[in-house]
């Protein structure tokens, strides 16, 4: 590998200011994949952030990289036709846990089972922020909102689980408290070959009044913290990704050696599709007609 | 006679694919023309196949009104098609398993009934499916065709499975020649065979070959008959057109995917049938907002909802026009035969990048998987290649503008990885940079603008699409209109309708969306009498062409039983039109026997079969009510009857003879 | 002046709701009529948000044409709608934090601006949104209204949050009341109060309200704007109405569990916008194939794709007519106001149990998000309930069939549960008991008619739906032509017209599908001029009215900027129409404004704002050029010069003072 | 509980013939389910079955309960929205591993959370059938069909791992080759309060030629077998959820009692909402007007 040119944050500076509600989590996150991106010495021309629809969602407006803002819970599916068109661009999909783990629960589990090359962080806010304060699917039980007036009466989903059964090879969750922490798990599941979950807790300072930043602070731990833990282990993973409650960890949960999706792929080999001529050269061309004879 | 059609019937697993292919590359190898359609079920194994094959010594356009020979598989084959074979004509059957009641034929009409255990019994150990073979044998020699090109044919097909079973089919084949050589006389065809070989291809084919030779690079699909041949086409030829092929998790997943290859610069197309395109539609408007090409391909199969999966229409029109919420800038093209699959699929990729928006393919099960042959060169690969201006680098002169406003709409390209270009594509509505203009900084006027801008666009590409014109007469009495598959059928109707004497002319139309209105509507106002044809059951294209012209045709024939049609079906209801007859409704008697199949099979299994028809008094409402003999198949007693027509339509009566 | 039209501006988190709620609910209880519109983006703090609030003695049908006062709640708002006041109206602001420069104010508009600090000062602690109340105080007192009736709605309003917040509420707003009275004179307003408490609720509330009053019992959703409310609303009333309120995990799910519900004989109903509707279609075709009931209400905003998500606009007709492949009956129904709202839902829900088949409501976001006063006697729980037979059980005389061919094509329902009525609902084709027709046994006779037995229903459907009717003169001069939302402003804008000598009448269209087309078609053919208004880019009824019709209208009158029409922008274009001037796409000074405004936020931040406006020389294709000085808000000294219009359309170039 | 009246097989004997080509695994599953139901008793009156699109999904065509033959991977959620119109039916749902795993997964998992009182059996054949024979999320890698010509490039979906992670309170697995254990399994997850899954291993005779019905049979054990065993140890049922190779384990997985979704509902407390009365009474009305003035 070549050695790596850090850039500085600036280099990613956006067009314009993030609307998001002055002290909401995803400004952690849109600072953590700036100082990630910049670490590893991403060009922005080079970078692709695709996004869904939400608050979260509005992340590619608000920097300076190439961005596709795409449809409410398609952001993966849309990265993952990127990915293929041109996989020497880095891919890094953004978008919030309805988004990702509600409407668009089904790219999800499929793509990790390919294992393309892709980058995902997902600013997990237990709550739908950009339609007003909806449960989303990691809300938890009993937990009020505009479209639970009784309390949530679903179990929240857990991703990192979904991660681990689906065969992602890198997985781990981050905290818009710790942008320095985060910005070394983004930075990871960059660098990562293969499908990188980062599962971020974003606070909602408007709709979610319970999982807030203090709340978070008071459980959060570093799983780097323990040496006794192994990513590489299963069986400690999923011990870990159930933990929830006064404790709930942080950190690089996961991490496999995996052939990605684009290793399998003959067309690939020879470089990214968008770089490669079109059409058939005439012996191939024959050839296929000739079937039809 | 020039000209003949050959039935195949069996059930699904009876290997009538492979019969009917060798058939079918003999003909076209010997300078004859072919087209040929199945007619089959949504079911792995069993149910009733159908494959008819016209064979002609100049261009079929159908698979015709007259069946001349039936090769019958099994004995639901032979009763259910031996009565339709036209004088003159054979019904074919391995007499070892099957009989012909002399009752079912037709005058004039014979059987060729094969001792096949016979014949073959020196061949060793052989299969149930080598009755075909020896069919196939019997029925080259019945239409004087070539044996030997046939075994040729039979040789490349099973050359994979040793030089044993090559010699065992041909063995097979000559086994049938001879034995028919030996026993009964030539249908009397009159062949001059040209020599010219031509491909024989279905429209699945021509549209995978038409991409993989404009360049598609990524195909995105999910299996949904009747696109899964495109699919299949696509992965068995990916390695070697160096396309990557993605079977995805779902539809959304499929075009999404699709429209990021696309946005990443690779010419990538998708396909489907109506179903998975509804999931599609919310990205399709996704395109038209980013500008970013697409080519999806929808293969129309027998509605709503999960409908006949395995049978033809032209219902998703409604649909494809409807695609996702406000309005966007797409086209839609139906392909009007094989031979145009292959140029349309060049044109949608052309269209969808130079206008960097989606473009419809909207075909149809008959077009899709039918097979035909078409002329060597229709198949090329110098085609033409236009992807539009695509900014290569951006020399930092001014903000680069993504959906900078210009005079036709069309905003400099650029690809991710580019240096300079960078910029947000968002499904919001955004300025020329692709900043968007709906959250913070909302401007009413910059949306004005920008959305004239995206609309700007199909100004341009109706200029480019050549306009619908008119086939035949100039001054006819009567005009046929159809859209996309049918043209060929329609071609010979009026051919069939010309020779009756009425003076007939045809208008075809292939692009759909932008649509030609000024010179649609020149050429309807010269028209005295307009009839369109389709395949659906609310005249979906004369609604659209009304809604496009404000033309009304005169009359529509329309057809929704899933089956295609056949030239007489529009002859004679155009003819019925002319004469003032109106159409009815009510159950035929041919009808009454199919419905009656339908109620033998559901509730009395397969041992019986209808026999004598008769119709009784009318129901309450002027209908007919039909009476059927229901007999055991193999002796032949009557087992009861089913009455079909008491109330409208098919409700039956059954009453066992003893019950 | 017995008519007003009060403005707020402020951002999103200002509170403006709650200051428009009180000013609403004071007027509609003294008796005056009420119709409010809420400009607003899709940012959850921050933006522009442009509340206006008509308020009438008579029925008013938009937020009109004129601004009479405008409370601005920072500086932004005072800047962007002080130069909109008309002679006679106020500005007000808290003088505190926001200033007027004078140049901006138009001919005899005087500001308001209010010392809230020191109004306020001896009330203790305050918040900065207590400005919106004492501003509110002021208003009151400028337009007559009392303010012991807007006391007592802010007890209500507060009354939860206990007696200090009320009592403090009260006090701010008559310091805000005291202070206007004690310095500035009323705007002349001349009321009547008739006394009449009327309910003031939006489109939304309508619907919900009408769905359980009609017997709706189960909701499903997924959050999308502006069908939220429809969604909160019936969650939050669901315990009291016995209703299951369903979020779901996406629109696919939305859809299908409501038709299950349906099938489990439930009324049932989902809501959603563009977008999620496009998820929805499939199964939409699956409801009219197993024909299951369900109402599913679409509500509209500016497309394509995620669009303009908080904008209105009427551009979903094409995607709610071709929605799902194939043909299949339904109905489409779009409610003209709010009171039609409740209405039509319930009628929607008769519909769909009657028909067994999807019903469809088309809103928008300007009629489902808007509130305005209706008469008390509409909402009444006397509603019809019309369900259609429902087979409660079998005596075994003959199979149950399910599907039965029937005259009207409705054949007898049965819910699960029900003994002797066993049958299976499929998506396949299937004959008269439910056996799929689709795989082993099928059958083309029986598919023609279960096709035909469906849509057979659509005749009935029609013919209990009331026909279009001509509105005003029987012979006027122009027919101002409509559908769903538009109904009042397009009345309003017919009333301006005929004030100014056009003999114009109106025909609005509620029911768009099945069509009236014969009635329409008489009522068009008596039109000697007609213009189709409409908030869409392609003129998207004017289409449908075509495809339905055959008719073509004159012209069409658009809108597709976001915001809804004002009755003057009809006036306005139908006069250049009927003088024959053409429509220019021309940037006019006003939008370069906005789209300075547009370009200064995103680009030189809150410091600046545009002063001057000039027009130099035209582009090179005739279009205008506008300069504008950009100059800072505090002390209004120039920063630099804008130019837009350049390329056609917006393209800017920004020249700073001191490069 | 009142006693159970046992019914015969006959009493759901369906109209027609099933369509599945002779020997297909799914006629053990048809078997299955009918012994289940007969073993509880369940009136075909009170029972609807509720099928996506597939082979497997033709299922309700062929027993004589009432039926949903829905869209395909829209079964859960239609079967969803039964439940709760007429809680008082059994729902059971039947499909494919296309159709729950592929393009139904997102209702599947969702499904799952909110513990709705379904049984979901999945005639898990490792195949797309009715489409004759591509891949599908459960095909194992490198697995040839005739959409992966070259291998299927994709880690399979562990539905067991996936149920577990989201919520679902009874997740068993059977085998076609034993249609009296599966059908203990099925009457078990009827009788379940919650959302029951059983994966059932239904061999595609035609175009599945690796996991066949030997295949099957070599490496199948019973849990049952295993005194050891405890479904109600989440660690112990992923273990052996994860457990794939020369041994498979069929059986009961993971039993848990959770409140059902339908408990949550205050609607629902006086009965069925199909047999309740429509329309608001007067006092309700005027309350809810009384809001808009
Ligand atoms: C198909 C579709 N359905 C619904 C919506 C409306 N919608 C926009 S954002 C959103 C949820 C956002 O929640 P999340 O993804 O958690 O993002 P957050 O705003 O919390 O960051 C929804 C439901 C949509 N845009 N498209
Ligand atoms: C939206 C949609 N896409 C595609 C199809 C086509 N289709 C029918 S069945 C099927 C897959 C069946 O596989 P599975 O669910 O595993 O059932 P099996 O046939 O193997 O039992 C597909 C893709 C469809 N009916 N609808
Ligand atoms: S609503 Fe919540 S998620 Fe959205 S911007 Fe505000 S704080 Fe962030
Ligand atoms: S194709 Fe496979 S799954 Fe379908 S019926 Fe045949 S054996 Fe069963
Ligand atoms: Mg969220
Ligand atoms: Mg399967």
């Amino acid at each position: 590998m070549a050695t790596v040119i850090e850039l500085p944050l600036e280099t990613y500076a956006g067009p314009v200011e993030p609307d998001w509600c002055p002290g909401c989590g995803d400004f952690g996150v849109l600072k953590a994949i700036k100082m990630a991106a910049g670490r590893l010495g991403v060009a922005p021309k080079d970078l692709v952030i695709v996004s869904g629809i939400g608050c979260s969602s509005n992340l590619p407006g608000f920097i300076h990289t190439y961005g596709v803002h795409s449809l409410h819970g398609r952001a993966v599916a849309v990265a993952s036709g990127i990915k293929l068109g041109n996989h020497d661009l880095k891919v890094v999909i953004t978008g919030g846990d309805g988004d990702g783990y509600g409407i668009g629960v089904g790219h999800f589990i499929h793509a990790m089972r390919r294992n393309l090359d892709l980058t995902y962080v997902v600013m997990d806010n237990e709550i739908y922020g950009l339609t007003t304060g909806q449960a989303s699917p990691t809300t938890m039980r009993d937990i009020r909102t505009k479209s639970t007036p009784r309390g949530c009466a679903e179990t929240p989903i857990n991703p990192l689980m979904l991660a681990v059964s689906s065969g992602a090879t890198y997985i781990a969750r981050g905290f818009s408290g710790e942008p320095n922490h985060m910005a070394e798990l983004i930075a990871g599941g960059i660098a990562h070959r293969g499908f990188a979950l980062i599962d971020v807790f974003s606070p909602c300072v408007t709709y979610n009044k319970v999982n807030t930043y203090p709340w978070f602070k008071q459980r959060v731990y570093k799983l780097e913290q323990d040496k006794g833990y192994d990513p590489h282990n299963v069986h400690q993973v999923l011990e870990r990704a159930m933990e929830w409650g006064d404790r709930i960890p942080i950190g690089l949960f996961y991490k496999a050696d995996q052939p990605t999706y684009e290793d399998s792929e003959p067309a690939l080999k020879i470089g990214p599709l968008a770089h490669q001529p079109l059409g058939l050269d005439g012996t191939t061309f024959d050839a296929f007609v000739e079937e039809f004879y | 006679m020039n000209e003949i059609t050959v039935g195949i019937g069996g059930a699904a697993g009876d290997g009538m694919d492979k019969t009917g292919d060798a058939l079918a590359k003999t003909c076209a190898r010997v300078g004859l023309h072919l087209f040929a359609y199945n007619s089959y079920q949504s079911v792995i194994r069993g149910g009733h196949i159908w494959l008819r094959v016209r064979i002609g010594q100049e261009k079929v356009r159908s698979h015709g009104d007259t069946l001349h020979a039936v090769i019958a598989l099994n004995q639901d084959a032979v009763e259910r098609h031996a009565p339709e074979v036209s004088p003159g004509g054979v019904v074919i059957f391995n007499a070892d398993k099957f009989h012909c009641d002399i009752a079912l034929l037709p005058d004039n009409v014979v059987t060729v009934p094969l001792p096949v255990s016979s014949l073959t019994k020196t061949f060793g150990k052989t299969l149930p499916v080598m009755q075909n073979t020896v069919a196939l044998g019997a029925l080259l020699f019945l239409l004087g065709l070539d044996s030997g090109v046939c075994a040729q044919v039979l040789d490349e097909t099973f050359r994979h499975k040793g030089r044993d079973v090559v010699d065992l089919n041909v063995k097979l084949l000559m086994a049938g020649y001879d034995h028919a050589k030996a026993n009964f006389v030539p249908l009397g065809t009159e062949w001059t065979f040209s020599g010219t070989r031509r491909p024989f291809l279905t429209g699945n084919e021509a549209i995978s070959l038409g991409a993989v030779t404009a360049g598609c690079k990524f195909y995105s699909a999910y299996p949904m008959t009747p696109a899964s041949a495109i699919l299949h086409w696509m992965v068995s030829h990916a390695e070697k057109s160096g396309v990557v092929v993605k079977q995805c998790e779902d539809e959304l997943a499929v075009v999404n995917m699709a429209i990021g290859a696309g946005y990443a610069g690779v010419r990538a197309m998708c396909g489907t049938s109506g179903g998975g395109f509804a999931l599609m539609t919310e990205a399709i408007g996704m395109a038209g907002m980013i500008e970013a090409p697409v080519v999806v391909v929808e293969v129309q199969r027998g509605g709503p909802s999960t409908g006949i999966p395995t049978k033809t229409e032209q219902g998703d029109l409604n649909q494809v026009f409807g695609a996702s919420q406000g309005d966007y800038p797409r086209a839609i093209i139906a392909p009007v035969d094989v031979e145009d699959c292959f140029r349309s699929t060049v044109e949608a990729f052309n269209l969808s990048e130079k206008y960097q928006m989606p473009v419809i393919l909207i075909s149809d099960l008959l077009l899709s998987e039918h097979p035909e042959t078409i002329e060597p060169g229709a198949l090329t690969r110098e085609v033409p290649i236009e992807r539009g201006e695509i900014v290569r680098g951006w020399n930092g002169d001014g903000k680069f503008k993504r959906y900078a406003f210009t005079r036709d709409g069309i905003s400099p390209r650029a690809l991710p990885g580019t240096e300079g270009t960078l910029h947000v594509a968002a499904t919001d509505d955004h300025d020329e940079e692709g900043i968007l203009i709906s959250d913070v900084f909302t401007s009413p006027p910059i949306r004005r603008k920008i959305q004239e801008k995206r609309m700007k666009k199909m100004t341009l590409v109706l200029a480019e699409l050549p306009p619908p014109e008119l086939e035949g007469l100039q001054d006819a009495d009567v005009t046929l209109i159809g859209w996309g598959s049918t043209k060929g059928v329609i071609q010979e109707a009026a051919e069939q309708l010309a020779a009756k004497g009425i003076r007939v002319n045809r208008l075809h139309f292939k692009y759909i969306h932008p649509f030609h209105t000024k010179e649609a509507l020149e050429i309807l106002r010269r028209c005295k009498r307009t009839i369109c044809v389709e395949v659906n059951y609310t005249a979906q294209f004369a609604r659209h062409l009304r809604a496009e012209t404000g033309y009304s045709v005169h009359d529509s024939i329309l057809k929704y039983d899933g089956e295609p049609f056949e030239p007489h079906h529009i002859t004679e209801e155009a003819l019925a039109i002319l004469e003032g007859r109106p159409r009815s409704l009510d159950v035929t008697e041919a009808e009454s026997r199919e419905m009656a199949y339908h109620y033998i099979r559901t509730h009395l299994g397969e041992s019986a079969r209808p026999a004598s028809v008769r119709r009784v008094e009318a129901n309450g409402y002027g209908e007919p009510v039909w009476v059927l003999d229901i007999v055991t198949r193999d002796t032949g007693a009557k087992t009861g009857e089913l009455t079909i027509g008491v109330e409208t339509g098919s409700t039956y009566n059954w009453q066992p003879v003893n019950p």
